[in-house]
């Protein structure tokens, strides 16, 4: 068993879980720290104004790494569903539950800055551009996952039963996103070309700044959520007694 | 930024850029309260579990 | 004779005989369609517009509250067990099931929507277009819900939470659906329309029965 | 032990609760096994899980021999399950649903055996009366008659002889002779005590969770 499929076997055990996640937990909030706060003070204070839209572009570096990690959110429950229902592995059911809330809360957040950054750029909060209507339906295949998982008063089938709505929401995101960009361009010509086509690297870097600080806040909170999900779902175990008696 | 002034208006766009990254920061903290209040739940809920498997074996 | 088509006449047999609830969805249909003028106003341009949204997004709703309780009777009566305990393919079964669904309820809806929708002064040399995409729509539209269905057999009553969890994954085809009988009442070329609309039909009657019984399998494993 | 049904270190588990130690034993074709235990203890899950329902947590099955997966094909027509709910619809009558019984089974046509198995449990007379019309000893009876309608060499009943009256009870049990003499073997779960001639080659007693 080469090292690298040990340290996963043994990730993969949920005690071994539980103890290993905390010290990662750990670093990935401070990481996530340092870099927010690199990106915000390059992203508002040194990248320079844009000429078509003066500093209203800057919600730029709040609106895109939200709406990047709702999908990718959405991508982590969907392959750990697939993992839970293919493996029967409880730890990556516990990682769909876990990712269901913070992927709903990065398209809130996504939605939210959109129609503000929509309303200097269109005039109006909400426009049903391709991309933020298909953040909306994004939103509420996330309420259909978290409600479906805690509708069931046994913990697994809710999980499996939300593992394959996961699933086939992952294929029809796409398909989603396809016919919204089609039904867009049918009724408004092209949709709104953003900024990032010709952006200025003092402008680029603190973007990918900001999302790699985003990837490691959801990190970080993906782990510590695990944990009490995992936690949960193995109440019958003995290992959890040590962890919850003291 | 060329001054404070500019930074903190924003150019008459503060109105939409302020509230953004608020909501954004609001949100993400809000994420952190719940995560941690999960984690008391979950451990109560354990806790119970526990204390009735042991009247049931007792 | 064949078994499977003897599987099938049962059950569209079945659902016939107990039609009073398998017409609900069409009552349902016609009285929300023609809430619509009420709502609005009767002037013919303004209905024209609304008219295909309107039958669309009502036969979506129909479907959606009729296949609700899909499985549930067979569920609780034991018979959904000796489906899946049977040595034959379940996805055949529940591709049959829906389908025997499709029949004794989306049909009628089929066949009552171009009078509905002439109300709606819908000009009348569009409605192969509109009967095309309906029956295109339907039975997509009647595999995704039964998905929703089977997901949530277990539980008491799920009317509403079907339709939450399966409206977001249905907007594709109430998009091009919609959208095919529009552009064919303005004269436009609908082909694209319905072209992705049969993609999507052919994407979901093969992925979807899978989908299916991997639930319904789901909600015995306890 | 070659031929015949074996179990090794079986765990079953209800959700988050393990339901019972380790469980091993061996069945010899023409022998049944009697479970008991009170409710919950695990007889419809073990049912369950061997039937190809439910989901092994541990242990090893092995069908003459040779190991196998509960939820095959193959598996699946050589064992009738009979589950706490008789598994009939409401709806149809005691003849439309052994033939949809017969469709599932994949069979063309088993009118004959049907009509003799709802002759064998005295159901002739109603079998064209709709289940839910039927009492609860009488949708039994039909339900038994499942079993003499369709070979199988397993049979996996859960409490078969509930709600049913003394004769249906020998009649049971001289069918259950019969399928054992004819090198069958069968797994019942029972609260009420069997006709004494009927004698279990085993008997598992499943107790709380121990």
């Amino acid at each position: 068993m080469t090292q690298f499929s040990l340290f996963f076997h043994r990730l993969a055990s949920p005690p071994h879980f539980y103890e290993l996640s905390k010290p990662w937990g750990r670093a990935f909030s401070w990481i996530a720290l340092v870099l927010i706060l690199v990106g915000l003070f390059g992203g508002l204070w040194l990248a320079p104004r844009d000429f078509q839209q003066g500093n209203g572009f800057r919600i730029m570096y709040v609106h895109v790494p939200s709406a990047w990690m709702s999908l990718f959110v959405f991508m982590v429950m969907a392959a750990s569903a697939f993992v839970g229902l293919v493996w029967r592995m409880r730890l990556a059911y516990a990682v769909a539950a876990a990712s269901a809330p913070l992927g709903a809360a990065f398209t809130a957040v996504a939605l939210v800055t959109g129609s503000l950054w929509g309303k200097p750029m269109w005039g109006t909060y909400w426009v049903w551009d391709a991309r933020l209507t298909s953040e909306l339906i994004l939103f509420f295949l996330y309420l259909g996952f978290i409600t479906l998982n805690r509708s069931f008063e046994d913990q697994q089938t809710g999980d499996r039963a939300a593992a394959i709505l996961a699933l086939v929401g992952a294929v029809d995101i796409p398909i989603v996103h396809y016919s919204v960009d089609w039904w867009q361009t049918l009724h408004q010509g092209s949709s709104f070309k953003g900024l990032t086509s010709e952006i200025a690297p003092s402008m680029l870097w603190p973007l990918l700044v900001m999302m790699t600080g985003f990837m490691f806040y959801y990190g970080w909170l993906v782990l510590w959520r695990t944990r009490s999900e995992i936690l949960l779902r193995e109440s019958d175990r003995e290992w959890t007694k040590r962890v919850v008696g003291s | 930024m060329t001054s404070l002034h500019e930074f903190l208006t924003m150019g008459r766009f503060g109105v939409f850029v302020w509230p953004a990254f608020g909501f954004g920061l609001l949100v993400m903290l809000f994420n952190i309260y719940l995560a941690h209040w999960r984690e008391k739940s979950a451990f109560r809920e354990v806790r119970e579990v526990h204390r009735t498997s042991e009247e049931n074996r007792s | 004779m064949n078994p499977w088509i003897q599987f099938f006449r049962s059950e569209v047999g079945l659902s016939w005989r107990e039609r009073r609830r398998a017409l609900l969805p069409l009552v349902f249909f016609v009285i929300v369609a023609s809430l619509f003028p009420l709502a609005m106003s009767p002037r013919p341009l303004i209905l024209k517009l609304i008219a295909p949204g309107v039958i669309w997004v009502d036969v979506m709703l129909a479907t959606f509250l009729g296949l609700e309780s899909l499985f549930r009777q067979d569920y609780e009566e034991g018979v959904l067990e000796q489906w899946i305990l049977s040595p034959s393919s379940l996805e055949l079964r529940v591709f049959l099931k829906v389908i025997s669904f499709w029949t004794v309820t989306s049909l009628p809806l089929i066949v009552m929507s171009p009078i509905l929708i002439l109300w709606l002064s819908f000009p009348v040399r569009a409605l192969g277009i509109l009967l095309v995409g309906l029956f295109l729509g339907t039975v997509t539209l009647s595999f995704l819900g039964a998905l929703g269905a089977a997901l949530t057999v277990s539980l008491r009553q799920s009317g509403m939470l079907v339709a939450i969890l399966l409206l977001p994954l249905a907007t594709p085809i109430l998009i091009f659906g919609a959208h095919s009988a529009l552009l064919a009442a303005d004269k436009q070329n609908p082909r694209p329309a319905l072209y992705l609309l049969a993609t999507l039909f052919f994407l979901t009657v093969g992925l979807v029965p899978k989908a299916i019984s991997t639930a319904l399998k789901v909600s015995y494993e306890v | 032990m070659s031929s015949g049904l074996a179990i090794r270190a079986l765990e079953l588990r209800r959700g988050r609760r393990l339901l019972s130690r380790s469980l091993s034993f061996e069945l010899a074709p023409g022998g049944f096994i009697e479970l008991s235990g009170p409710n919950g203890s695990g007889k419809s899950t073990l049912l369950r899980v061997l039937s190809g329902l439910g989901r092994l947590e541990a242990g090893e099955l092995l069908w003459d021999g040779r190991s196998f997966n509960c939820a095959s094909d193959e598996h699946r027509s050589r064992t009738l399950y009979l589950a706490h709910t008789d598994g009939l619809k409401g709806a149809l009558s005691g003849e439309e649903n052994l033939h949809l019984f017969a469709s599932l089974r994949q069979f063309r046509d088993r009118s004959e055996e049907i009509q003799e198995g709802l002759d064998y449990y005295e159901m002739t007379g109603l079998k064209s009366v709709p289940c839910l019309r039927l009492s609860q000893g009488q949708r039994r009876r039909i339900a038994l008659s499942r079993l003499r309608a369709f070979p199988a060499s397993l049979w996996l009943l859960d409490e078969p002889t509930t709600a049913l009256d003394r004769g249906g009870i020998d009649r049971f049990a001289d069918h259950l002779s019969d399928h054992l003499a004819a090198g069958g073997m069968a797994i019942l779960a029972t609260h009420q005590s069997l006709p004494e001639r009927l004698k279990p080659a085993i008997r598992i007693a499943l107790g709380r969770s121990s």
